[in-house]
């Protein structure tokens, strides 16, 4: 396969992701949309990695390769822990005003 | 180093000590403590050059005297910010000590983001200063404001953490060394190719919008106008600063070498961010989110550091962090304390308070970039090294035309304290002693003390 | 001796600072007065020591100090009084006891802050006046505009916030403008050793700025930057709107600060920033700068003639006269130089004592409606016959003090070209028109209602105006110390 | 079967595959946007992280695609469900729509997609992908990397999740 | 500093001293002290000046250097005084005249209370101070410097009584009037600086500054200095200054307004006589300005009715005859007439401040009538300046008016015939006025019946000297027709105008003619007098308003309203418009409208920021995009 059309998918999925968080109403959905965004970006990293395996500097050293999949996994470290607060943030949320809907939040504006 | 462990390790202790001690002043002082002790073993780390702890980071963090010195003005001003506000925190909610401990993971995260030399690092240093902060924006539970900014700043944060990431996915894939160092970025001094170009948009995007640069400024004054007034006290002076450093760092090591092809980027953001900042804040009647306009403004300045990218710039941003900090911390630990955050609020504030309203002017001339403060100083190294840069002038002269409409919203603050008559007879602030205005004291002399002499800071990034 | 441990152009600043920061302090109204009274005659004592002392080659101790300040950018603190530099900072020591001792009988709320911020304004424009380093400069020229925005601000008229902050924001632009053009200069200017051994590249000192080379495409753009700073303190036509409005409002104390002291600013600017720095740009633009100050004295001039309000009369007077100075500053040759030299400070003298005479006015009728005063020549004998001195010396009347300084800018116009000068002499013309106009509403006619419990004036306002009469008459016949003063300076610029 | 893909005719199975797992990825994708209800947006989601997972698997990447499973579709998509069925959220908590601002919300995100792709196009070089076979991303290999090269960032994490644990105490508990 | 003349310095210090005594101490000096100080001053600088005067007929004329009043490198102007036969000829005039108008004002003024009297005599003792330096100066600048004091004095004096109005409207249009005309003159000296680098008479008039000229320099400078003679000496243009200036007391009027300060502009143009001659065109236009005022003024004296409206135009159409001898070259018959105008025109005003001080201060002849009975002598010496003005020998204005005429006719035959004309109206407006003053019934109320008496000493004193000087005042200029070597005026005079007799030769009519000439305008006079006496001796009031040209007389001209339509109300309407539009609502709209339109921005930037989460990332999504194409595509 070529890195091109993992960059397009990715790039598809990160728009997905994108896109839902320009229309989404729901936080919760939304947040999800983020997390679509994080894991296109997970993809787009492996494949880089998996390109730079049978490419260049790091066809020597494995190592280079497993740096991305690593930073990867601290991707998903942080989105957990992303997690975590966000959902609490929604959960205080909802507890207040018994609702998940982002238009509802306009009291800060202009 | 120093700062980045002994910060982690004074958030864990101070966890623990909300955990045992029931006192809250305690955590304040403990606190005070632990910023004294990492101001300290910062300095002993500048003034060596070597850390206490011996720690094989695998080159993905380098201390140089420039960062230590950013990090020496940072938990000054940290240090400020607790003596100031310590009282905030401690009626801020009932979780006080782990306030202060997320605050020191906020530092310990801005160490990592002063000293990164891998995107990892940068990465991780950035989410952890970032996600503490979603929660203390949200700290005051019981306020729809606050957990509206939480919620709007997690949201919009995860999402440039999205574009962020993407970014490095594509700066690594177009790296040819398959490297996350950023100095080992080959890029060479041609044109871009276009995974570097998309990358460095999208980093470029990320940093802004952790700067809130124009147009990606969003979340700052709806989160700074939400999150508890002490909060956003820290978040829009020393994150920001941290944040700034991180960008200038990020682009100058990574991308220092094709920097003109990129200075389009910032000349659009920095005009974007001086025009949005600037105009906005004039309308704006809470003086609060008028801070927080002003905060954008103020980065729209900042962001002369990368447009010019070179030493006076440097050390310009150091005078301006120092200044823009210690000048917003002042002003927003008056700001708690006052009964009406509107500027009607602050009417007759000469009378019953003077020396809050004597030393809120001076923090607001030193915001404006009057000569004899701190905040000249910061814009002065900032436009000469915009003119040192030699392109673009005209940039130069728009950003001292938006510094005078910075004048309207900065003295119309001053006008309300010592030209307009008090509204009540109560007095405007409440719970003010000896000690608090003694500090505002102190800060004004700080303020002063650089505005005159820079060098005293400047010194420290050649020692 | 002086000068191992003092030297006057610090000691210019420094009193005024100190006691004006002391007098933040204190408490009492009458204290406070005369501690800034007494600083003020202190300071113009150890300027007419400067003035004793002022030969460079004789005692050149005396009036330079050179500190280290900001190595590493190449700036020091640098202080020191050329020929100019001993004119305006003696103008500035004269002028503050006047003001003070004049306005004596004004109660002012607040008086510590009052008079610190005075001294604190006075400081400042020590220090503009004795910079020889073009941040400093321009660091006092900030310092001497922040104590005055809060003096008018805080004890002006009713409109003063929105007056005030309008001026504030005029002069704060113009002079961030010429803050890009220092910073640009400085880019371009050859570097220093210090005694140390270290070397900077660039410098900020004056003797660095005047050896720099810059294109003259630079130069072009750059001037407009300076321009724009000096023009509005000036202020030339059209950057002039923020003045009658200010000096109406201000407290008069103020405005004669403003009007006899900050004006000079502009042209001192020029005189030490413009033309050395730039010189072919000055050259290149001389003539539309003439036309805008000549085209400003024309309109200026007309504009008072219809004003009913004199403060607002009399700024539109300061307007046209400082655009002849302006005019004849640029036009550059050693009549107008030395013309606009002597005038430089007998301007101030002779508004200070316009203001002074207004500042009574309004204090004993509580009007500045020219419509409404009127026959006070009967009750106030004394009064008038000093305000038509003064008033007189303002449309320079021969052997009074306005009179040599004009008649030496003319002749100076004259020979840049001679519509220049028949133009700008309407001016003169037009001068007697609105200042007869304001002798005769205020003080002749019959006797009104607001005027008619007017009293003569008092001995501390004699005493001011005296002060001001003699220079007016000393320096009408025998100008020739001012010539001497300035002479080396005329020619300083002219090379 | 096994010698089919060993032949070079496998190129075309490997495509496939990418094809399928992709256009399943892009289609949950879609249809998490348009459900309306969050439930059926939160199993969409779970079954685009599968898909990502065959991507993983199919790059040779075998800790990401368990980590992946485990983590994403396990651990946080439950707590996603959770949190939904705790509130209790249906349709009718959406209110109606804007159609015209979702349009400009498409629009806008496709442009950009559009314009991204537009500068990808101009790569001209040929970068394959290492497909099924390699090192990188074996267990073994990334555990050792982790606990050598990565260690200060590992044990830095901790302090992310410090704050996420204090923040999840802070905001989640009831005052 | 040997010279004696170094002494001339006394008589400007004198006056001044004066001036400082009785202004400072106003409050404190009784009347009688003052007015003592103030004549014995004058009476003190006549002393000196006689001295002086006795010396320079001896020959000896004198620059007296005193100290650099401008010094630099490329401009020294001394404060220097020059005594020659010029300066010491007006110090005599000055002096001697303002010492018997000081003390014909002692008794004049004596209404005022003490500390207004005191202001008066200070006002008039620096007038005198001002004037002496104005003859004294030895350049243009110390000749600008009492030209302008001058015009100052006459300012205070016109408004002496400050509390009505209208005379401070006349006092500031004699001030501002004379400006335009000071603004002439210093562009002269601006031009006598830029070409000859000096303003001495002695550098500036000799040969070799005049060789630096070139003929437009001549030309150019000499018609700015007359357009500043214009202004003060009351010429058309800037004339109408001086009838409105009879609102000071008449004292003021004779002194300032007739005998000195207006025949500044002759004494200025006599000393740069050398610049004149040779500049033909501006000679011409002097010549006609000349002749065009005397006739002007003259025919609007024909119908006034005020006793001093009368004189003043009087007054101007004199200065007329003045000009019309300098423009013809005759310097020393303009000096002449300066000085035998200075006698008579002085004793007119006195006198007619005599019938004023009678009449309790009315001025209109037409309330008068008769006054012969009660003032013999004022009757006489007014009738004794009534024909020396009307030319009829030989009483001194014969002898200078003649010369002029003669100057006229050589240069121009029109020129004579209307400077005959002149003087018949001359005559008759002198005759008509000393008719219905003195001639006839007294036609005013009863109670100024009562009240008419003859002045004290103090006011008849002058007058007579005034009358005595009016009759002999011109046989020092008897013409070479009538006794050989009796110009000995011009004799005196002649060093000033050597220069100028050289370049421009006299062609002196032959005697024929000028009996003839003589004749002429005597025979006019007396028939003008004649009927002017028959018309109106017996005149009564009558209420017809005038018609034609009289109403046009009437109304001089119209003049006063023209300017007020062609020059101060636009010139008003001009301000007003740069006030209320340009200044108001341009340049300060444009200030305050950048103001508002920054606050219009925010209040619009505001909305971008709507509190919606989607609007805000789509719009950091746009902002993506504009990055991409600034990247990518730029």
């Amino acid at each position: 396969m070529d890195i091109k059309a993992y960059i397009i998918l990715s790039l598809v999925l990160f728009s997905i992701g994108m896109i839902g968080v320009l229309v989404r109403r729901n936080s919760i959905v939304v947040f999800m949309c983020i997390e679509l965004m994080l894991n296109s970006v997970n993809l787009l990293l492996v494949a880089f990695s998996k390109m730079h395996a049978i490419s260049g500097i790091a066809k020597a050293s494995p190592t280079y390769a497993n740096d991305a999949q690593i930073f990867v996994f601290f991707i998903m470290v942080v989105a957990a822990a992303e997690v975590t607060v966000g959902l609490a943030i929604i959960v205080m949320l909802y507890r207040n005003i018994h609702s998940v809907d982002i238009n509802f939040l306009n009291r800060l504006k202009n | 180093m120093n700062t980045i462990l002994i910060s982690a390790i004074w958030g864990v202790i101070m966890m623990f000590a909300g955990a045992f001690i029931q006192n809250k002043s305690v955590a304040k002082y403990l606190a005070i403590a632990g910023v004294v002790i990492l101001f300290i073993a910062n300095a002993q780390e500048l003034w060596t050059g070597h850390s206490l702890f011996n720690i094989n980071s695998n080159d993905m963090l380098r201390t140089s005297s420039y960062n230590l010195t950013f990090l020496a003005v940072i938990l000054g001003c940290t240090g400020m910010y607790f003596l100031l506000s310590g009282r905030d925190i401690e009626k801020a909610g009932t979780h006080v000590a782990e306030y202060f401990a997320l605050i020191f993971f906020i530092l310990c995260g801005v160490g990592l983001s002063a000293t990164f030399n891998s995107l990892l690092m940068l990465f991780l240093g950035i989410e952890i200063i970032t996600i503490p902060l979603y929660i203390l924006t949200g700290s005051a539970k019981g306020n729809l404001k606050s957990i509206e900014a939480a919620l709007k700043y997690f949201l919009m944060g995860a999402f440039s953490t999205g574009l962020m990431l993407l970014g490095i996915a594509f700066i690594y894939g177009g790296n040819p060394n398959a490297s996350f160092y950023i100095n080992q970025i080959a890029i060479g001094t041609g044109p871009m190719t276009p995974m570097i170009a998309i990358g460095l948009v999208f980093l470029f995007v990320s940093m802004s919008f952790k700067v809130s640069a124009a147009p990606f400024h969003f979340w700052t004054p709806d989160v700074y106008d939400g999150a508890p007034t002490v909060f956003t006290a820290f978040m829009s002076t020393i994150v920001k600063a941290a944040g700034f450093f991180a960008f200038i760092r990020l682009f100058e090591n990574a991308f220092g070498q094709i920097h003109d092809q990129w200075q389009n980027l910032v000349i659009f953001v920095t005009l974007a961010t001086l025009l949005i900042g600037n105009v906005t804040a004039i309308f704006q009647q809470s003086v609060k989110r008028m801070l927080a306009y002003s905060s954008i403004a103020q980065a729209g300045f900042m962001m002369f550091v990368l447009f010019s990218m070179n030493d006076r710039g440097r050390e310009g941003l150091i005078i301006y962090a120092a200044a823009y900090s210690l000048a917003t911390i002042g002003i927003f630990a008056i700001l708690a304390r006052m009964k009406d955050y509107t500027i009607e609020g602050f009417n007759g504030l000469s009378k019953t308070q003077p020396v809050l309203a004597f030393t809120a002017t001076v923090f607001l001339l030193s915001l404006t970039g009057i000569p004899l403060t701190a905040g000249f100083q910061g814009k002065f190294f900032m436009l000469l090294s915009a003119i040192e840069n030699g392109k673009q002038i005209w940039l130069v002269i728009a950003a001292v035309v938006f510094a005078a409409i910075s004048a309207y919203y900065y003295f119309r603050l001053i006008q309300a304290m010592y030209f307009k008559e008090a509204v009540s007879e109560t007095g405007n602030a409440e719970d003010i002693n000896g000690a608090f205005k003694f500090l505002l004291i102190v800060n004004c002399l700080l303020i002063f003390i650089i505005g005159v002499y820079p060098e005293l800071i400047v010194g420290w990034i050649y020692h | 001796m002086l000068g191992t441990y003092f030297t006057f152009p610090e000691l210019l600043i420094w009193i005024p600072l100190f006691t004006g920061i002391i007098c933040f302090f204190l408490k009492n109204q009458k204290t406070v007065r005369s501690v800034a009274i007494i600083s003020s005659i202190a300071t113009l004592a150890v300027s007419c020591c400067a003035l004793y002392f002022s030969d460079a080659v004789k005692y050149p101790s005396y009036n330079q100090v050179n500190y280290i300040w900001m190595k590493q950018i190449g700036s020091t603190l640098h202080l020191g009084l050329d020929k100019t530099g001993h004119l305006l900072t003696f103008l500035t020591a004269l002028s503050f006891p006047v003001i003070f001792i004049t306005t004596i009988k004004n109660n002012y709320k607040n008086a510590a802050a009052f008079y610190g911020l005075m001294l604190l304004s006075q400081a400042g424009l020590m220090g503009v006046f004795s910079a020889m380093d073009a941040l400093l400069f321009y660091f006092c020229w900030e310092l001497a505009l922040v104590p005055v925005y809060f003096l008018c601000s805080k004890w002006g008229g009713e409109k003063r916030i929105q007056t005030t902050f309008k001026f504030f924001v005029y002069t704060f632009l113009g002079s961030l403008l010429m803050l890009i053009g220092i910073m640009y200069v400085y880019m371009h200017s050859p570097g220093r050793a210090f005694e140390d051994g270290t070397t900077v590249a660039h410098s900020f000192s004056m003797q660095a700025f005047y050896t720099t080379a810059l294109s003259l495409k630079d130069q072009s753009w750059l001037f407009w930057l300076f321009f724009a700073a000096f023009a509005v303190k000036m202020p030339i036509f059209p950057l002039h709107t923020w003045q009658p409005d200010t000096y109406d409002q201000s407290p008069t104390a103020v405005t004669m600060v403003l009007s006899g002291i900050m004006v000079k600013m502009g042209l001192f600017g020029v005189i030490r920033w413009l033309l050395p720095v730039l010189p072919g740009a000055s050259h290149k633009f001389a003539n539309i700068a003439i036309v805008l100050s000549i085209v400003g004295i024309i309109y200026a001039s007309c504009i008072a003639m219809v004003q009913d309000n004199i403060k607002k009369l009399i700024a539109y007077s300061s307007i046209a006269h400082i655009g002849l100075m302006s005019a004849s500053l640029f036009s550059v040759n050693e009549m107008s130089l030395q013309g606009m030299m002597i005038q430089m400070f007998n301007h101030g003298i002779n508004i200070i004592g316009l203001w002074v005479v207004v500042d009574i006015l309004e204090r004993k009728t509580g009007v500045k409606q020219l419509s409404q005063l009127g026959g006070i020549a009967a009750k106030a004998p004394a009064l008038t016959w000093m305000l038509v001195i003064i008033a007189l010396a303002n449309i320079a009347l021969p052997l009074t003090n306005g009179f040599v300084g004009e008649f030496m800018m003319f002749a100076g116009l004259y020979q840049v070209n001679i519509w220049y000068a028949v133009i700008s002499g309407l001016g003169i013309i037009l001068a007697a028109v609105y200042t007869l106009n304001m002798i005769q509403k205020i003080f002749y006619g019959p006797v009104n209602s607001i005027t008619e419990n007017v009293t003569d004036i008092s001995f501390n306002e004699k005493l001011g105006l005296m002060v001001i009469i003699i220079f007016i008459f000393v320096l009408g016949v025998y100008p020739q110390p001012l010539i001497e003063l300035t002479k080396n300076a005329v020619e300083g610029l002219l090379h | 079967m096994q010698k089919k893909i060993k032949q070079p005719v496998n190129m075309p199975v490997t495509t496939l595959l990418f094809l399928i797992l992709s256009v399943i990825a892009v289609g949950a994708g879609i249809m998490m946007l348009l459900s309306k209800n969050p439930v059926h947006s939160v199993l969409w989601l779970i079954i685009i992280f599968f898909s990502i997972s065959g991507h993983y698997i199919m790059m040779n990447a075998q800790f990401l695609a368990v980590v992946n499973i485990i983590v994403y579709a396990g651990a946080i998509m439950v707590l996603f469900l959770f949190v939904v069925m705790m509130m209790n959220l249906n349709k009718e908590s959406e209110p109606v729509k804007n159609y015209r601002l979702h349009l400009i919300g498409v629009i806008t995100g496709g442009s950009l997609l559009l314009i991204i792709l537009s500068a990808i196009k101009k790569i001209d070089l040929q970068h394959p992908v290492q497909l099924k076979v390699g090192d990188a991303g074996l267990v073994s290999n990334l555990g050792k990397t982790l606990f050598t090269n990565y260690v200060v960032p590992f044990e830095i994490s901790s302090v992310l999740f410090l704050s996420a644990i204090i923040g999840a105490v802070i905001l989640g508990k009831k005052d | 500093m040997n010279n004696v003349l170094h002494i001339v310095w006394l008589v400007p210090f004198l006056p001044l001293v004066g001036f400082l005594i009785t202004g400072l101490l106003r409050n404190h000096l009784s009347k009688a002290l003052t007015g003592i100080i103030a004549s014995g001053v004058i009476a003190a600088a006549f002393g000196v000046s006689f001295y002086l005067f006795t010396e320079v007929l001896k020959g000896n004329t004198y620059v007296a250097h005193y100290f650099n009043f401008i010094q630099t490198d490329y401009l020294t102007i001394g404060f220097d005084l020059k005594v020659d036969q010029l300066s010491s000829l007006f110090l005599l005039i000055i002096t001697g005249i303002g010492f018997l108008i000081h003390v014909y004002s002692t008794s004049y003024m004596h209404e005022e209370s003490s500390a207004h009297f005191a202001r008066y005599f200070s006002y008039l003792n620096l007038f005198v101070f001002s004037m002496l330096l104005l003859v004294l100066g030895s350049n243009y600048i110390i000749m600008f410097i009492g030209w302008e004091g001058v015009g100052l004095c006459s300012y205070l004096l016109i408004g002496y009584w400050f509390k009505n109005i209208e005379y401070t409207n006349a006092a500031k249009k004699a001030f501002i009037m004379n400006r335009i005309g000071d603004l002439g003159f210093l562009l002269a000296v601006f031009w006598f600086i830029a070409k000859v680098g000096s303003v001495d008479y002695d550098v500036v008039l000799s040969a070799a500054s005049i060789s630096k000229l070139t003929a437009t320099d001549i030309t150019g400078i000499t018609m700015l200095l007359f357009i500043g003679a214009t202004g003060k000496s009351a010429q058309i243009p800037l004339y109408t200054w001086l009838p409105d200036a009879m609102a000071g007391p008449t004292p003021v009027s004779a002194l300032i307004h007739a005998a000195t300060m207006v025949t500044a502009g002759i004494y200025m143009i006599a000393r740069s006589n050398v610049l004149f001659t040779m500049a033909h065109t501006t000679q011409n236009v002097i010549a006609i300005v000349g002749i065009a005022t005397m006739v002007v003024a003259a025919t609007i004296a024909l119908k006034q009715n005020d006793i001093k409206k009368v004189l003043a135009y009087s007054t101007v159409s004199q200065l007329g005859y003045m000009f019309v001898a300098l423009g013809t070259g005759a310097y020393t018959a303009a000096v002449f007439h300066v000085m035998t105008h200075a006698f008579f025109k002085a004793l007119l005003f006195l006198g007619a401040g005599s019938v004023i001080h009678a009449m309790g201060g009315e001025q209109d002849m037409r309330n008068m009538g008769g006054l012969k009975k009660y003032m013999p002598f004022t009757k006489i010496t007014f009738l004794v300046g009534c024909i020396a003005i009307a030319g009829i020998p030989p009483f001194s204005g014969f002898f200078s008016k003649d010369e002029i005429l003669a100057s006229a006719f050589e240069h121009n035959k029109i020129l004579w015939v209307i400077g005959v004309l002149g003087a018949m109206m001359t005559a008759f407006y002198m005759f008509r006025l000393y008719a219905m003053t003195f001639m006839g019934n007294f036609r005013g109320t009863e109670h100024q019946q009562q009240h008419l008496h003859e002045s004290p000493a103090a006011i008849t004193i002058p007058l007579i000297i005034l009358a005595f000087l009016s009759i002999i005042g011109g046989w020092v200029g008897i013409p070479e027709v009538m006794v050989h070597g009796g110009h000995r005026l011009e004799h005196f005079l002649e060093p000033i105008f050597r220069a100028s007799n050289a370049i421009d030769l006299k062609h002196i009519p032959d005697h024929t003619t000028e009996w003839m000439l003589m004749g002429v305008s005597v025979a006019v006079s007396i028939m003008a007098i004649l009927f002017a006496i028959s018309k109106f001796s017996k005149y009564n009031k009558s209420d017809a308003p005038e018609t034609g040209i009289g109403r046009i007389l009437q109304h001089k001209w119209y003049v006063d309203e023209i300017y007020n339509a062609v020059i101060t109300k636009p010139l008003a309407r001009l301000s007003a418009f740069f006030d209320a539009i340009i200044e108001r609502r341009g340049i300060d709209a444009i200030v305050n409208g950048t103001g508002k339109a920054v606050n219009y921005g925010s209040r619009q930037l505001r909305w971008l920021q709507s509190g919606q989460v989607g609007a805000y990332v789509l719009l950091m999504v746009l902002g993506i995009i504009i990055l991409f194409i600034i990247q990518m595509f730029l």
